[in-house]
Formats: C-alpha cells, structure tokens, sequence
C-alpha cells in the first residue's frame, strides 16, 4: 500500500516531466500541445490519487449501506480542470489552424525564420 | 443451482480471459496487418460474448444485466464494424495481404501514395 | 490485488507518455495521446473517481481525438525538425522533477483515512448532501450547489474557447475551391459503417440524455452528457457528411445553443437574487429548500450540458468547414 | 475469478499498447487503439463487480460508444487525407 | 436598492458574464460594441461602489450560494482587491468607450460580436480573480481571462500576433498548470481551498516539504503568467501585435492581476508561517526585480516599434512592483501596491495615445512617428503627460509611486543606497526611450503625408486626455491610491510576526 501511494505519485512526477520536456523542447507546435496534454493529465492524477481513501468507493450512495468514500472534493476540481484543459486544446488547436494558413508551417523555427525575412 | 452457475460463469470467465489473452498475443506475434486485424477482432467479439455472459449470470436478473446486454450488443455491433472500416481503409490506401507471412509491410501511407 | 492492476496501468501509462514524445508522426502520437486517455481514466475508476473517468474518457479519448484529427487534417502529421536545445529543456524538467520527488516524501499516506484533506472539508460534504440536497451522488451535489460558481467559472470557460475557435476560424465559411461534394459526403460509401452508424446514434443520443439526467443518481452530468450528444452529431457529421449535418443543425443554432447554455446557468443564479438568497443560491427556487436545490441543479446541468454540446459542435463545424 | 479475467485483459492491453508502440504501419496503430479500448470496456465491467458497485456499467458503456466514433473519426481522416492527395495530384498535372 | 449593494461581490463578475452570450447574437454594426461598453460602465460603477464600501466598512464578504465558508466559495473585496477592481474596470471602460473606431479598422465586422464576447469575458475573468477568496476559483478565473485574452490578442491584424499568442497560451497554461499543482499539495496538507482558512491550517504543516515544494510552484508559475523577468518572453510581441486597444486594455491590467494573486499567496497565505519565507521571497525576487528593471529598460531603449519599446518598459515597471513587494515591508508594499494603480493609469493612458497615432502612422515604428506631433499635437501633448508619469516627474502619479520606493528603499538604510541608485538609473534610461519618441515626434521630418487625413475618433481623443489628466490628479491628490495600497499592504502584512 506504501509502494503504490509514493508509485502514483512518482507516475505523477515522471508525467508532468515527459510532458513539460515536450512541450519545451519540441519545435512542431501540435506536438507542443499534446505535450501540454500530458502535462495537465499528471495532474489531473495527482489530484485523484489524494482522493481516494482506504477501503472507500465512489462517493455515489448506493443501498449497498458501504460507509467509507473517497474524498468527493478533488474529484468535482478535477472534473472542471479537464474541461478547461479541453479548452484550451480547442483554441490552440485553432490558433495552429490558422498560422498554418499564414506561414504554411507548424514548426515554430520556419515561423521564426519566416518572420525574421 | 447457485454451485452450478457459479461454476458456469467461472467457466465463461476463464475461458473469456484466455481467448482475450490469445488475441492480444495474435496482435503481437502475427507477421502483418491482415493476420494481426483477423487475430484480434475475432478473439475480440469471442471474449466478449464469454465475459460479459460470465458477469450476467454473476449478476443474476437485475438492472445491471440489462446494462451488460446493452453492452454485449453495442459491442457486438461495433467492434466487427471498426474492424472491417480499419481493412477496408488500409485495402483502399494501399495496403495489400502480404503473400508472404513473416514479412513486415511498409508504413501503409508510402505504399497508398504510388498505388493509388 | 487492485493495487497491483494500478501500477501496472500506469506503467502503461508512462510508456505510452514516452512514445508520445519520441515518435516523429503526429498522427500516431495523436493515437497513443488517445490510448494514454483510456488507461488513465481506467486508472481514475480504479481511484475510486467514476464521475472523473467517465469525463476523461468522454473528453480525452473521444473529443480530444477527434479536435486533434480535425486540426491534422488541415495542418501535416509529420514533425519535421527534432528537438531543440535539448540540455536546457531538460535541465529545467530535471530540476521540476526533483523538487516534485523531494516534496513525495512527507505527504500523507497513501488512502490515508486521517490524511488532512480527508478530516477538514470533505466529510462535511458527505455529512451534509443528504441533508441540504439529498441526492446520491456527492460529486454533483458539490459540483452543482457547494461549489456551483466553479462551475459557472468553468461553463464560461468552455463559452470562451467556442467563441475563440469561432473568432479565428469563422463559423462554416467554406474557403478553397477544392471540390467540395467529394470531400462532404463523409464515410456514404462506406455501406456496414454507415448502417451500424445510422442505427447506433438514436441511442446514443438516448444515452446522452441518461447521462444528463441520471448525473444525481449515478455518475454523470451535463458535461459528460454534453460530451456524448455532441459525439452522436459528430458521427452523424462523419457518416453522411459535413452538408447534411449542418442542415439538420445549422450554425446558427449552435451559436443559439452556446449562448443558451451559460445564460440558462446565470439566470438560475441570478434568480437566486430575486428570490432573496444569494447568487447561486437554490434553496429560494422551490418552498422546500431541498427541492429547490434539486431544481438548480438540474437547472444547471442542463445549462452546462447546453453549452458544452454547443460548443464542441461548433468547434468540430469550424474545423471541419475549413478545409473543405 | 474476476481477478483471472482482470489479469487477461490488462497483460491483453500491454500486448496491444506494444503493438500500437512499434506500428510500423499507422492501420496496426489504429487496431492496437481499437482493442484498447474493448478491453477497456471488458476491464471497466469487470472491476464493476469487483468493487460491488455494478450501477458504474454506464461507464463501460460510454466507453464502447465513445471508441467506436474515435475509430471512425480516423477512418474519416485517412479518407479525407487520401482524396486531398489526390485532388492535388489532379490539380498538379 | 440596499439589498443590491450586499449582492455587489457577485454581480461585479455576474454582469459582464451575462452580456457575453447575449453579444455574440448581437449582428448589427456597433449594437456589440455599445453594449460591451455598458456592461463595462456597469461594472465600473460598481467597483466604484465597491471601493467606497471597503473605505468606509472595511473588507466586504460575500458566501456564494449562501454556503458557509471553507464549505463553499467565499468572495471577499478588501483594500487590495479593490484597487485592482478599479484598475480593471477602468482599463476596460478607457479602452472601449473610446476604442470603436481603432478597433473597426483592425477587427472584420463579422468577427466583431466573438472580439467583443471575448473582451467581457476577460473583463469577468479578472474581476472573478480579484475578488475570489478560494483558491481554485482563482485558478478557474484566470483561465476564463487568459483564454479570452488569447482570444483578444489573436485578433491582431498582423499575422505575427499568431504566433506571438501561441506563444502566450503554451507559457500561460504551464503557468496556470504549476499554480494548481500548488494549491493541490497545500489542499493534500491542509484539507481546505479557503484563502483564510488555509492561511490558519499551514501554520501547522509549515515546514513540511510538499508545502515548501507548493510555495515554489505558485511562484514560479504565477511569475510566468505575470511577466516577470526572466519568464517574460511571451509578452513584448504578444503587446506589439495584439489590436491596439487590446494592448491598452491589458497592458493596465493583465500582469497586474497575476501580480496581484502572488501577492496575496506569498503574504497572505505563506509569508507568516514559512520559516524563513519573507527572507527567502526577498533573497529570490529582488535580484529578479532589478534585473527586470534593469534588462527592461535597456532593451527599451534600442527598440525601434513603439509598442515594442513601451512593452518592455512594462517588463521594467513590473520589476519596481516586485520590487516594493521584495522589500517585505508597509512601506515597500505600499509603494508596489501603489505602483500597481500609477502604472496602469500611466501606460494605458500611453497605448490610448498609441492607437490615435496609429490612425495616421499605421506601421508605428519610430520612423513612421516622425512629424507627428505637428500632425497631431493634442495627443502628442497627452502622450507626454502619460510619458512624464511614466517617468516619473514630480507633479504626476508615476512620481508618487517612485517616490514611496525611494523611502522605502531609504529606510533599509546604507543597504537600500543600490536600490535608490537603480532606480535612478532606470528612471534616466526611462528619459532616454522617451526622448527618443519625443525627438522622432517633434524634430523628425515627415516622411510622407498622408493623402487623405484620416478623421481621429473623437471619443478616443476624449478618454486618452481624461486618462492623461487622471495621471496628474492621482499625481497631486494620490490619497485614493496611497489609502487603499496602506490599507492593503497592512492588510497583507498583518499577519507577519
């Protein structure tokens, strides 16, 4: 139980970080956001994963009479930043649309160069 | 009776686990798109139908079936569906059933280029 | 046991991250973000989060992927350049990362029922639903009325990307001359899809609004639901093509349908006002208090369902009519 | 006995997330995301009845349906992408 | 009417957000506009309502859908965020009422209900930030206003404006990203997303490390999204492309509201009960600080775009905010605080002045201005005043905060003389960039003449010499800015031992 506590939460670390390094180090702009993506996921993990409770299930009443739930609260957080990480996948993806148009490229070095011409 | 269904659905489970099993390896192993798609979409609907009926009787008569038959059927009425769009799809792009088994076909969207 | 099934989905997880960022195909990556989606929503059910997972897979897998492949469509799915300065990138990420693993050290345990988070806030809300909402579900109960103006916040949000997708995109202005019949008929000839694809959406449709209503009951809501109606649209717009998808719901309607939304939720706030309580405040909606907060909430989630099949219809419009 | 079909399913999705890792060609991708996420569908009812709560069943099915419009949708992208291809080598020529 | 004024918390976000829907079905010419304008006028007047409410009870609180605090989401408007409230609303006000026709000619007609759907929604967004009281509904604000913002800025009619927006979004998000993965571990060590309550529950987990790991992450994230030096890359081309009345807008307000949650994290939440916090904030920001003012004056200097130029003359006024806070004093903060308000009068009041030269100069490099205050004096003459206060020349609102920084740094003793010297320094390179516009303005030759003199809205000549004239008066009577910024810095610093 003390391994997958501290597991989940390195997966959380080691996500949010193979994420971040796309995002940083890659130059192809879709690539950026799915990178951005994975970011959000991680944390989206971390959250979940100090939810839940020993024992517990979902905080849903049910006739079964269980009396342990996990922690409702950083699930309904989570629940809204899923949806704003979505929104802001949509309009980055618009704003890629839309530079693809004007500079015929998505590699942000060629839209450098192009803008420095 | 509750011995005997248990038994069944222990039956149906396993017997759903091994054929999942089966198709997961058939992805892996099999030389190129066709055998592999042939692997796991059959195994695919087979596993299916044996778990879901093994968690049917599990359930016994409850809304929870219902729910599971609803699934069975959806995935029933999907699965073979996606499978046969995804060979179409390859076939029209290019694709072809390697004659030769344990030869890896090329990247399907350099082949469609000069086919088409 | 299940512990085990955890770590072994998110060893899954971590490897499908890694083959995300080396392969040089967007297209594929594209796919694994897709598979990344279901394993980590598997592992939200597994974390006891059903509402959670339900939204990742609804969001991640589906519209995500589908928003993704629209954008590719009108873009290029191959990477062209490699990384760039890769030392420095990954300094900054080595150095995040060991803060990150420093702090693991003196968190509470794992399932810790004594855990801080555990005692404070969250027990009053189990406590209480029962008593101020009385509805099953615990997450909608905070997600609608505890923390109703999060909510809002996040509806506006989601208005906000759909204007902002509409402002840069324009909404179904066809560009180009290529020619348009070919690419708007969708997958018509592709027959069993079609078929499937035809009988399959009146139920999907119904299961949305399932979804939508039973979000007190079980897991579910409006963005869930939102989410599920707006993929039915969808793939009615990929079986019979873009044209007709946009005559049975023209973009019109959606901009009706994207206002709509966030102005049913504020307006049940603001009744709030009128009625005497503050913004938000359901117990003034109905003389039972309880019944009152019921009716906000459904009240709300139907707004947040509004807005959020609005919204992702008329971004997958504005995409889809671009290229065309 | 769930825990037998658990196990078959989640070693059943690292075999297919190996496939969908080494391809090599994008249809063994869309296949290995295909199977992912029917055993996704099969994991999700079976944990289900593992926890005891089987009212989460809505969850697999919204899974099933939300993986059929995926593949769709890049069955959709592949067709579009082979026409735009050839409408530009018609318009080349 | 009584009943109304207890509801003002709510409503000051509540009533730009119920005009957003409604204005993008709105299709006739300027009907979006006018009503994008009223709805700002609204919640202007009811910052100001909310302003004489702070000054004359103290901090107002407001319990979202009447559920008791930690439990649901409080609002709370004291001194601080009231200043800020004004800030925004004004910003918003300025630019609109006089920004339609600048913003006709860059934005198409038939995008116009979106561009205005999306200013609401920034202006709801930041005045949802300011007057939260919970951590996560600050998070959930500041992505309605960053996407708004992306949103705003896009609409540039300069292709750049796309890739500098991209840009914006992708360090935005991270920085967003890393504010919630703070509030996360300090929800995982207290229980509680309450500002209050998590200030009492950490003083018992203090020294715990995912608390010190969360105190960075807020900070560094909330640095990206406030351009502070060296994380301020997106900003100069994000300002330079974006409309022009978008860069007045949130030029005044954007990086002040960021600056304003770390503001309230590090004092409110932290300061008092991190062992060693207040050094370590002074120790990590106020090189960071100077450096800011420093870099961003110097760059100013050599850059030929005048937006450009004024954008990094922000990167260095956001440095003498974070300056005064560095100090970790009243008189410090008071200054930064101060800062804060001066500095959005003062460089709103220059981007007005920008966008009525853009009228005639379009291309808006120094070497388009040349001539032009012969062409247009009355807003050369107010762009001098905003330029002065930008300065800060005795007589003028820019002085005021200067001068507070000045004594705060004086107070330090010996160890302040490098800060009074910094500053200095960087209000002569302040001189030199101006000068530099100035010369272009008055003793540059024309180059061409336009062939038809286009007409200058007059409406933005209005609102530039009403913000100009607002840079002197907060310069002579500066009671309104300095009370409130005592209040709040007090406020802030209450809590230290």
């Amino acid at each position: 139980m003390e391994f997958l506590g501290l597991y989940n939460y390195w997966v959380f670390a080691i996500l949010l970080m193979i994420g971040f390094y796309a995002v940083i180090a890659k130059r192809n702009l879709v690539k950026k956001l799915i990178g951005l993506s994975l970011f959000q996921t991680a944390v989206f993990l971390l959250y979940i994963t100090m939810g839940k409770v020993d024992g517990g299930t979902a905080p849903i009443f049910s006739d079964a009479g269980t009396t342990i739930f996990s922690n409702p609260l950083p699930q309904v957080l989570i629940l809204t930043a899923i949806v704003v990480g979505i929104s802001t996948t949509a309009l980055g993806l618009g704003i890629i649309v839309r530079l693809k148009e004007e500079y015929g490229s998505i590699e942000e070095h060629e839209i450098q160069e192009i803008d420095e011409q | 009776m509750t011995m005997l269904l248990d038994i069944l659905s222990w039956v149906l489970l396993s017997l759903g686990g091994l054929s999942i099993l089966i198709g997961g390896i058939g992805a892996l192993r099999m030389p190129e798109l066709y055998t592999r798609m042939h692997a796991a979409s059959i195994t695919d609907s087979m596993g299916t139908i044996l778990v879901l009926l093994g968690i049917m009787l599990q359930a016994g008569w409850s809304l929870a079936t219902i729910k599971l038959i609803a699934i069975l059927l959806f995935l029933l009425l999907t699965s073979p569906t996606s499978s046969n769009a995804l060979a179409s799809a390859a076939l029209l792009a290019g694709t072809r059933p390697s004659e030769e088994a344990g030869q890896d076909v090329d990247e399907g969207e350099d082949e469609g280029e000069e086919k088409e | 046991m299940i512990v085990i099934f955890g770590i072994f989905l998110l060893t899954l997880l971590v490897i499908t991250a890694i083959a995300i960022v080396r392969t040089d195909n967007l297209f594929v990556a594209v796919m694994l973000l897709g598979i990344a989606s279901l394993l980590i929503a598997g592992n939200f059910f597994l974390l006891d989060a059903a509402d959670v997972a339900l939204t990742e897979a609804a969001v991640g897998a589906g519209i995500s992927t589908v928003l993704f492949l629209s954008a590719l469509a009108l873009t290029s799915e191959r990477e062209r350049a490699r990384s760039s300065n890769k030392a420095l990138s990954f300094t900054v990420v080595a150095a995040a990362a060991l803060i990150l693993i420093y702090a693991t050290f003196d968190k509470p345990r794992f399932g810790d029922p004594q855990a801080p988070s555990q005692i404070h806030v969250a027990p009053w809300y189990l406590e209480k639903t029962p008593e101020y909402i009385d509805i099953p579900n615990v997450v909608t109960a905070v997600l609608g009325s505890f923390r109703g103006y999060d909510t809002l916040g996040e509806v506006f949000v989601v208005f906000t990307a759909g204007i902002g997708v509409l402002f840069l995109l324009g909404s179904g202005v066809p560009l180009g001359s290529l020619p348009r019949e070919k690419f708007n008929e969708g997958l018509r000839h592709h027959l069993i899809p079609r078929v499937v694809g035809r009988v399959l959406i009146p139920f999907i449709l119904l299961f949305g609004l399932y979804v939508q209503f039973h979000g007190e009951y079980g897991p579910g809501g409006g963005f869930q639901a939102g989410a599920i109606i707006a993929a039915a649209i969808i793939l009615f717009a990929l079986l019979e093509g873009e044209k007709r998808a946009m005559s049975v719901i023209p973009a019109r309607a959606l901009l009706g349908l994207m206002a709509f939304g966030p102005l049913l939720y504020v307006a049940v706030g603001v009744a709030g006002i009128v009625l005497g309580g503050n913004f938000l405040d359901y117990s003034v909606l109905s003389s039972d208090s309880v019944k009152g907060q019921q009716l906000g909430i459904l009240l709300i989630e139907a707004g947040v369902g509004i807005t959020v099949t609005g919204v992702l219809l008329s971004i997958f419009h504005a995409f889809a009519a671009r290229g065309r | 006995m769930y825990y037998v079909v658990t196990i078959a399913t989640l070693v059943t999705m690292g075999l297919a997330l190996i496939r969908a890792v080494l391809g090599p060609s994008v249809y063994d991708r869309v296949l290995a995301v295909n199977m992912i996420g029917t055993k996704t569908v099969l994991l999700l009812s079976v944990i289900a009845f593992l926890y005891g709560r089987p009212d989460f069943l809505d969850l697999a099915l919204a899974y099933a349906l939300i993986n059929f419009i995926g593949v769709l949708a890049v069955l959709e992208f592949f067709r579009n992408r082979a026409l735009r291809r050839s409408t530009e080598r018609d318009t080349e020529t | 009417m009584n009943t109304l004024v207890a509801h003002l918390p709510a409503l000051q976000v509540v009533v730009p957000m119920i005009v957003a829907p409604l204005v993008i079905l709105l299709r006739p010419r300027g009907l979006a506009w006018a009503a994008c304008t009223i709805a700002s006028v609204l919640a202007f007047a009811i910052a100001i309502q909310l302003v004489q409410g702070v000054l004359a009870t103290g901090p107002v609180s407001y319990l979202m859908g009447s559920w008791p605090a930690p439990y649901g989401i409080e609002l709370k408007v004291d001194a601080l965020s009231a200043l800020l409230l004004l800030v925004v609303t004004g910003a918003s006000v300025f630019s609109l009422v006089g920004g339609r026709q600048s913003l006709d000619v860059q934005i198409d007609e038939g995008r116009q209900p979106y561009f205005y759907a999306a200013w609401l929604l920034a202006l709801a967004g930041f005045s949802g930030i300011v007057v939260a009281a919970d951590a996560f509904n600050i998070f959930v604000f500041m992505e309605v206003s960053s996407l708004a913002s992306y949103v705003l800025i896009a609409g540039g009619p300069d292709r750049r404006a796309l890739p500098s927006v991209f840009k914006y979004l992708i360090m935005g998000t991270i920085g967003a990203t890393f504010y919630l993965i703070g509030v996360g571990l300090i929800y995982m060590m207290t229980g509680t997303l309450n500002l209050s309550d998590m200030e009492v529950l950490i003083h018992t987990v203090a020294d715990q490390r995912p608390i010190l790991a969360a105190a960075g992450f807020i900070t560094v994230g909330l640095a990206l999204k406030a351009a502070i030096f060296p994380l301020h890359v997106w900003l100069p081309n994000a300002y330079t492309y974006a409309p022009h009345m978008v860069t007045a807008f949130l030029a005044a307000c954007s990086t002040k509201v960021s600056l304003y949650i770390l503001l309230r994290f590090d004092f409110f939440v932290f300061q008092g009960n991190l062992e060693g916090h207040a050094f370590q904030f002074a120790a990590y920001l106020m090189p960071l600080a100077i450096l800011g003012i420093l870099v961003g004056s110097a760059v100013a200097m050599f850059e030929k775009n005048i937006k450009r130029l004024l954008a990094f003359s922000s990167i260095a006024q956001i440095g003498y905010i974070m300056l005064g806070a560095s100090l970790v004093n009243v008189a410090g903060l008071t200054a930064g605080i101060v800062h804060i308000f001066n500095h959005a009068l003062a460089k709103g009041a220059l981007f007005l002045a920008v966008a009525l030269f853009a009228t005639v100069a379009a291309g808006l490099r120094l070497d388009d201005l040349n001539g032009i205050a012969r062409r247009m004096p009355w807003t050369f003459g107010a762009f001098v005043i905003a330029a002065l206060s930008l300065i800060g020349i005795p007589g003028t609102a820019g002085f005021v905060s200067k001068w507070y920084l000045i004594s705060a740094a004086m107070d330090l003793g010996t160890a302040g003389l490098p800060l009074v010297a910094v500053i200095l320094v960087s209000s002569l390179m302040a001189v030199v960039y101006v000068w530099r516009i100035v010369e272009a303005a008055c003793f540059g030759e024309a180059t061409d003449v336009p062939t038809s003199p286009t007409a200058v809205p007059p409406l933005l000549v209005a609102s530039l010499w009403l913000a100009a004239a607002l840079n002197i008066y907060f310069g002579l009577v500066p009671e309104l800015a300095l009370t409130l910024s005592g209040e709040a810095a007090a406020e802030l610093l209450g809590h230290l031992p």
